[in-house]
């Protein structure tokens, strides 16, 4: 367990930047997003949710495949074998930290996404442990300790003056081993400063819900009237989608110009309508009820059937950002009854 | 797509009317007046006819200018379609300019069937000009 | 995957000699779905046209590019070629090669990049064309003349000879126009009236024409074929069943008001004919000088008319006609002097434009036709004319030549010296034009045999001396300062436009020039029609012109309005305007710029969930939709599309220009 | 503020009851106290749910579309700006007047969840109430009293509309109109147009590079009712689905441009965009424009007119070279 002063973090974050590409929380007009790293950016250290979740560093919102070009003899150049800079992301937060957890799961699992796994094995993560949670955050219904973040490569943790980085893979050792010379050795006393921080943060949660048998209570819940109610105040937008750490859906795209483009893979949500429109016209979800209905069955249902675990951690960015407060929480609480205090 | 600046010649798209601008183009050829080869035209019936999104769609996809070209006020083939273009581009115009957009990269003229001159004239005077500001980056496309 | 055949074109070397043909057709064969492509020396030829249609069977072309000249010049060369392989016509691109790359390009390595560039896009376009289908429309078989001045007055005339019936607009109360207020005519002087009055009478008693006087084109809609013209019959005053035209209204009328006709140099009554010959022969009263209408009192001329035909209660009425074709010829109106104050007209009465002086010569005029000064009554001896008055004058006239005003000052020179004998007349000019079947002879007659001396050279004043006038110029040719003490000044004025000529070619939707001549179609191949279908010009209202030529075009105008309506049917143009039902939105922003009126609401059924039920939508009129494409832009969500310049179309053709 | 809430439940009772309506919108109180999502209320039974506090702020009139509601008769209460829509919708043909009834809430401004977390812990706040010119916050049952005024939504502040435009029922009296409005309409983008070409481009590209592409916007906005938006459609694809600084500008010029001249200025679009991007500025840019060349027009007021870019006068003036 290594430790360095705040007012050295500059110091070592440059140090990482030279490295790797290197990115922290920074806030642009009021809004909290991973920036690249530069000497003068004041880095971010106490926003919990920054607006777009870390998910973009493996998954981005856009990204080329593959790119053609038949003016003379047919030429592709494949870009998932090149993907994957090495990367470092500074303070991301326990409940995203976890959401990579999920995306593995999908694109770590047959067939294994290449890009997707580059990028993962190249980039080094080093969680910001929380000190007290936002009002509409919620990770702990699902299990998650704010104070840790057992799949990060180093968890870092504010003890006040000092931040005390804790390595947790290998990648982790390797990245803290580069910063000898700056960092020093954590002491006992600021290994007892990290176990009361990791404690201290449980306290304070205003937000809970008990997420038990939810999964179970959705199986018969597919043509339930519950539905036809949710889904009238949804106007559609693909905010939750795009802000949810674990939402990992995307569409190609054709981008030609005649005889040389690009097939470029970019999120998708499952909110919009085009979203299921196939090529005749025909559209199995026809009605935003049965877009609204598949989000939530597949974040509740469908995917812990599948991979054992919600795909929600709580991090309650939705229930901030819905612009009709229609989120996740009101849909666990309602399905499964079973409230904790709010 | 990469652009070599020192060589930089830019690519205008220039939107012209059947019936008054694109005639004014065909009168610059039969009059032999020359014009830079940076523009290429497209013919739509009416200046009425383009799009806001055809402007936008050129610029992603590399255009360094737009120009759009019509019949003089009053004189429209269909009677009232370049009032419409006035309106719509004269806010567009500004809405970009407003955002950052040189003004030069997108411009709107009246050619008539018979300025053939004024054709070739303002080709010369819209590629000297966008040709001075450079490529295009602000709404092009990165791919 | 389209099967698209390229066709470069080298229209012998006017496109050879600057575009690398060989180079074009080996970009061409890359393009995506160009499955042959292959030149011609002339492509317009019969044997290129051929070569075109066997490819196309050879090879199963179904979409074809031609590069070559513009498309306002052979797309329906082309499309009638491809048509005859068997394809639908609007399968067929043409890339303009050679007005818009060859002709205006140098260089051939470039010019050859951008013919490339300008293939690419037509391909690319091409392969997004789809069939299009014209259909056949009816053809009201009636022509409307506008305007009843001796252009009218001869296409009417001539269209109804042909058998078809013709409606004739005048907004003055009679016809005849400014040759009624001629007095001879060069070159021959013949009367001008006595050649006119015989045909004005024609028309009145022509069974084929209505003669609809005192009366303005409201709103006119409609196509070729198919226009729907609103008149505004302006109201007479006067019942025309009742009147007789006797004439003792204009007699008792106590209103006095300065007669148009006779250019203010006479009077005429509130309740008048313009002049004596007027057809109709029957007055109307001119509101805004009768006594009745200003000032409430009066009623003379209801009391005097013995059939009872004055009606003050009349209205004005609409009248809403259909019309096949329409031929407009309104005239012109004379320059006004506001800006020539140097030559002191208005301010000296014997300072008069050549109008004017038409009405002094003239026998039914002011002064009985006896020539004599308006400021003293005594016949002049010495008169100076003025050349060019508001003619080529870029500072503040008109730039052009108003082609008329030799002729009829040196007209005005021989009537000077044949009505007062031993008179001199003096010609200020600039140059003397005199391109015409004996006109040169004519202006020779002027000086040679009736004391008219030219002198080259601009006035720059006229002022008074005594009862005379002094006109100071410069001659030109022997650069002496020239100061002639003369007894008239007559100004040569130019000629203009209407000053409404814009609001007509608007409702007409026909296009004028900077001076506001309406447009002629093609000012050597087509010069009596004009850009949109089935309205045609003749006489000065197309440009400056003397009476022969006025004649000729009315008569041109004539035959081309009766090849229209001799046609059982006229095919439609298919480049029209659609909608999406599915995209439709129905807001109908489309309708509020369509300026044909072709668009309209429809309901429309659709399944929604397990119901049905029912919505508005636009719907496009085929026969009213000219194929501007307004609404297309007006529709947010693109759900008009414009045929033949699709949205998929010109996105696709952007995208290959910008490739 | 109570008996506000107290009216608008009345009002709704009486007309589901005497069955003038099948359904009510208005707004209900959610888990959190900045929340007050828009309630659909179809029974009695349920009219307790309606609630006037500092946070009704959404315009529920796009809930009037038939995509979202496919009751024959509704009831729907509307602020200031929110009335303003209806007479879009109308304007639009996407609205059959005889198929609401509009109940008028006259608003004097709402209130900004961020202002007031900016000032007081947000988890501790149990509620926040508006009693005359003050907010009362309710922070761990100690009551807070502070100015209203500091902690309205900026939109509010400079609202020019604040009693509605159309109702069929005022609920209650019209409130004032704040000084200064229209000076303030056009404050930002005076400003705007004085930066240098350059410095507004990366202010631009600084903003438009947090839109995520969501759509909020579009979505939440009554003058974008197309059944089809041209961004959704894949044939043409008029704009990428690729989350470009090209694709995005496309997005935000056209969206823009379409509502030119149809944009009311209920400012929903910035409230709820959640990267925060300042659109008011761009639909506002328009408005300025239009107004100056082609003579005022506000939109939303009269549902028969034709909005200016659906209209032209042959002496308009041009933004660009017309010799």
């Amino acid at each position: 367990m290594k430790k360095i002063a705040k007012s050295q973090l500059s110091k070592m974050l440059s140090m990482l930047s030279a490295e790797a590409k290197l990115y922290v929380p920074v806030a642009s007009d009021g809004v909290v997003n991973f920036a690249p790293w530069q000497e003068d950016v004041e880095v971010d250290l106490t926003t919990i949710n920054v607006f777009v979740p870390p998910k973009k560093f493996f998954f981005p919102q856009t990204e080329a495949v593959l790119r053609y070009d038949i003016s003379d003899e047919l030429e592709i150049e494949d870009f998932a074998c090149k993907a994957g800079d090495k990367t470092i992301l500074f303070g991301v937060r326990p409940c995203d930290v976890s959401s990579f957890a999920m995306m593995d799961k999908v694109y770590l699992g047959d067939p294994v996404d290449i890009a997707y796994r580059q990028r993962r094995e190249n980039t080094t993560v080093i969680a910001m442990g929380c000190k007290s949670p936002d009002e509409t955050c919620f990770c702990t219904s699902f299990d998650l300790e704010p104070g840790k973040a057992p799949g990060a490569d180093v968890l870092a943790t504010d003890t006040g003056e000092e931040i005390v980085l804790s390595a947790q893979t290998t990648k982790g050792e390797e990245l803290l081993t580069q910063l000898n010379g700056l960092i020093q050795e954590a002491t006992s006393g600021d290994e007892n400063k990290v176990k009361d921080a990791q404690e201290q943060a449980k306290e304070g949660y205003t937000t809970s819900v008990n997420v038990q048998g939810v999964m179970e209570k959705l199986d018969g819940m597919f043509e339930d009237f519950y539905w036809d109610r949710l889904h009238k105040r949804c106007i559609a937008c693909g905010t939750c989608t795009f802000v949810c750490p674990t939402c990992h859906c995307f569409d190609m795209q054709e981008y030609s110009t005649g005889s040389r483009g690009e097939r470029i893979r970019c999120w998708d949500s499952c909110m919009y309508s085009d979203f299921t429109l196939m090529g005749h016209g025909h559209n199995p979800r026809p009605t935003q009820k049965e877009r609204v209905r598949q989000r939530f069955m597949h974040k509740l249902n469908y995917f812990p059937h599948q991979h054992g675990d919600y795909a929600c951690v709580g991090c309650g960015r939705c229930v901030r950002k819905c612009p009709v407060n229609l989120d996740i929480l009101e849909v666990i609480q309602e399905i499964g009854g079973a409230a904790g205090g709010m | 797509m990469s652009v070599n600046l020192e060589s930089h010649e830019p690519l205008i798209v220039a939107f012209c009317c059947n019936w008054c601008s694109y005639a004014g183009a065909d009168l610059a050829g039969t009059s032999r007046m020359s014009y830079p080869t940076n523009v290429r035209i497209v013919r739509v019936p009416c200046s009425s006819r383009v799009n806001p999104s055809f402007i936008i769609r050129a610029f992603q996809r590399g255009a360094d200018g737009v120009l759009i070209a019509g019949c003089h006020p009053g004189d429209c083939h269909y009677h009232s379609g370049n009032y419409y273009t006035r309106r719509r581009f004269t806010v567009l115009k500004r809405m970009l300019e407003y955002m950052g957009i040189e003004p030069e990269r997108f411009q709107v003229r009246w050619i008539s069937g018979s300025e053939g001159a004024k054709f070739a004239g303002v080709m010369n005077e819209i590629t000297q000009e966008i040709k001075a500001l450079g490529p295009n980056r602000k709404l092009r496309d990165v791919r | 995957m389209k099967r698209i055949g390229v066709f470069i074109c080298w229209c012998g070397s006017n496109i050879a000699a600057t575009v690398d043909i060989d180079k074009t057709i080996a970009a061409a064969k890359q393009m995506p779905g160009v499955v042959f492509a292959d030149h011609n020396k002339y492509t317009c030829s019969e044997l290129g046209q051929d070569m075109v249609k066997n490819a196309i069977k050879e090879h199963q072309l179904d979409r074809v590019v031609i590069g070559a000249c513009s498309p306002r010049m052979h797309e329906n060369t082309f499309r009638k070629t491809v048509e005859a392989a068997g394809l639908n016509p609007y399968y067929m691109e043409i890339a303009n090669i050679r007005e818009q790359c060859s002709w205006v390009h140098k260089d051939k390595e470039t010019a050859t990049g951008k013919a490339i560039s300008l293939v690419r896009t037509a391909v690319a376009k091409a392969a997004r064309n789809e069939a299009l289908f014209s259909t056949e429309m009816p053809i009201e078989r009636r022509a409307l003349v506008i305007g009843g001045g001796i252009a009218g007055i001869q296409a009417a005339l001539d269209i109804a000879e042909t058998g078809f019936e013709v409606d004739l607009l005048e907004k003055e109360p009679s016809i005849g126009g400014r040759m009624a207020q001629l007095d001879k005519t060069f070159p021959t002087l013949d009367c001008s009236a006595c050649i006119l009055t015989p045909k004005m009478v024609d028309v009145a008693q022509h069974e084929k024409i209505r003669l609809i006087t005192y009366s303005e084109v409201e709103k006119v809609e409609g196509y070729v074929g198919n226009f729907t013209v609103t008149i505004r019959n302006k109201a007479r005053s006067v019942d025309m069943e009742k009147c007789t035209g006797c004439g003792d209204c204009m007699n008792k009328c106590p209103q006095k008001v300065s007669s148009e006709f006779e250019m203010g140099l006479a009077e005429r009554r509130a309740i008048y004919t313009p002049f004596p010959q007027a057809v109709p022969n029957k007055p109307a009263i001119d509101r805004a000088t009768c006594r009745w209408f200003t000032q409430e009192k009066c009623r003379v001329c209801e009391k005097i008319c013995p059939t009872g035909a004055i009606d003050y209660d009349q209205v004005d009425e609409f009248i809403t006609q259909r019309y096949g074709a329409i031929v407009v010829a309104t005239g012109f109106d004379t320059h006004k002097l506001d800006k020539y104050g140097e030559y002191a007209y208005g301010k000296h009465p014997d300072v008069i434009t050549s109008l004017e002086m038409e009405r002094l010569f003239n026998a039914s005029g002011p002064t009985g036709g006896k020539l004599l000064r308006p400021s003293n009554g005594k016949p002049p001896k010495n008169v100076a004319f003025i050349q060019c008055v508001g003619s080529r004058d870029k500072a503040k006239g008109n730039p052009y030549c108003a082609k008329i005003c030799c002729m009829y000052t040196a007209k005005h020179a021989i009537l000077l010296n044949e009505k007062v004998p031993g008179s001199k007349s003096f010609v200020f000019y600039i140059d003397v034009r005199t391109p015409g079947k004996d006109y040169e002879e004519f202006y020779n007659r002027a000086y040679e045999q009736h004391n008219a001396t030219y002198i080259k050279g601009n006035v720059s004043k006229v002022f008074p001396d005594g009862d005379q006038l002094v006109v100071r110029s410069v001659d030109a040719l022997s650069g002496a300062l020239v100061e002639l003490v003369v007894d008239m000044v007559v100004l040569a004025t130019s000629v203009d436009a209407r000053s409404d000529a814009k609001d007509l070619a608007q409702k007409l939707s026909i296009t004028t020039n900077a001076h506001k001549f309406f447009n002629e179609a093609h000012p050597k191949l087509r010069p009596v029609e004009t850009q949109t279908a089935g309205i045609f010009l003749a006489g000065v209202c197309q440009g400056p012109k003397d009476i022969p030529e006025t004649v000729a075009q009315a008569s041109a105008a004539a035959v081309k309005v009766a090849s229209l309506l001799s046609k059982e049917s006229l095919k439609s143009n298919p480049t029209i305007a659609e909608v999406d039902q599915k995209r439709c939105s129905g807001d109908m922003s489309c309708m509020a710029v369509c300026p044909y009126g072709a668009i309209s609401e429809k309901i429309i059924e659709e399944r929604r969930g397990r119901e049905t039920v029912t919505r508005k939508i636009a719907e496009v009129n085929t026969a009213l939709c000219q194929g501007c494409g307004a609404c297309t832009v007006a529709c947010r969500p693109g759900a008009i599309n414009l045929k033949g310049f699709t949205n998929e179309q010109i996105l696709a053709e952007v995208d290959a220009i910008c490739l | 503020m109570k008996e506000c809430s107290e009216k608008m439940r009345k009002v709704a009772s009486d007309a589901l009851q005497k069955q003038e309506v099948t359904a009510v919108l208005g707004w209900r109180k959610k888990d959190f106290w900045w929340q007050s999502p828009v309630a659909f209320i179809e029974s009695v039974d349920d009219v307790d749910q309606l609630v006037w506090d500092p946070f009704t702020v959404f315009n529920p009139v796009k809930y009037l579309l038939e995509d979202y509601d496919c009751h024959d008769k509704v009831g729907i209460f509307v602020k200031g700006c929110d009335s303003r829509g209806i007479n879009r919708l109308i304007q639009d043909k996407r609205l059959d007047r005889d198929r609401v009834v509009v109940y008028g809430v006259p608003c004097e401004g709402k209130a900004d969840a961020d202002k007031i977390r900016a000032s007081f812990a947000s988890k501790k706040i149990k509620k926040v109430t508006i009693d005359g010119d003050s907010l009362i916050i309710d922070v761990d049952g100690k009551e807070e009293r502070v100015a209203a005024e500091e902690y309205l939504l900026d939109k509010c502040l400079t609202c020019r509309y604040p009693n509605p435009v159309v109702s069929d029922k005022l609920i209650w009296e019209e409130v004032p109109v704040r000084k200064g409005v229209n000076e303030a309409r056009f404050a930002r983008i005076d400003n705007m147009e004085k930066k240098e070409l350059e410095e507004r481009f990366s202010y631009w590209s600084r903003q438009m590079d947090r839109c995520i592409r969501c759509f909020a916007c579009r979505n939440t906005c009554p003058a974008c009712n197309c059944r089809v938006c041209i961004f959704d459609q894949a044939e043409p694809r008029w704009l990428g689905k690729a989350n470009d600084m090209g694709d995005t500008l496309n997005y935000h010029i056209i969206r823009a441009f379409h509502v030119a001249g149809r944009c009311f200025e209920c400012g929903e679009c910035e409230r709820i965009c959640p990267a925060g991007i300042p659109l008011q500025e761009l639909n506002r840019k328009l408005i300025k424009d239009l107004d100056e060349f082609f003579g005022e027009y506000e939109a939303g007021l009269d549902p028969e007119d034709n909005p200016p870019l659906g209209t032209y006068r042959g002496e308009d003036p041009a933004g660009f070279d017309e010799s």
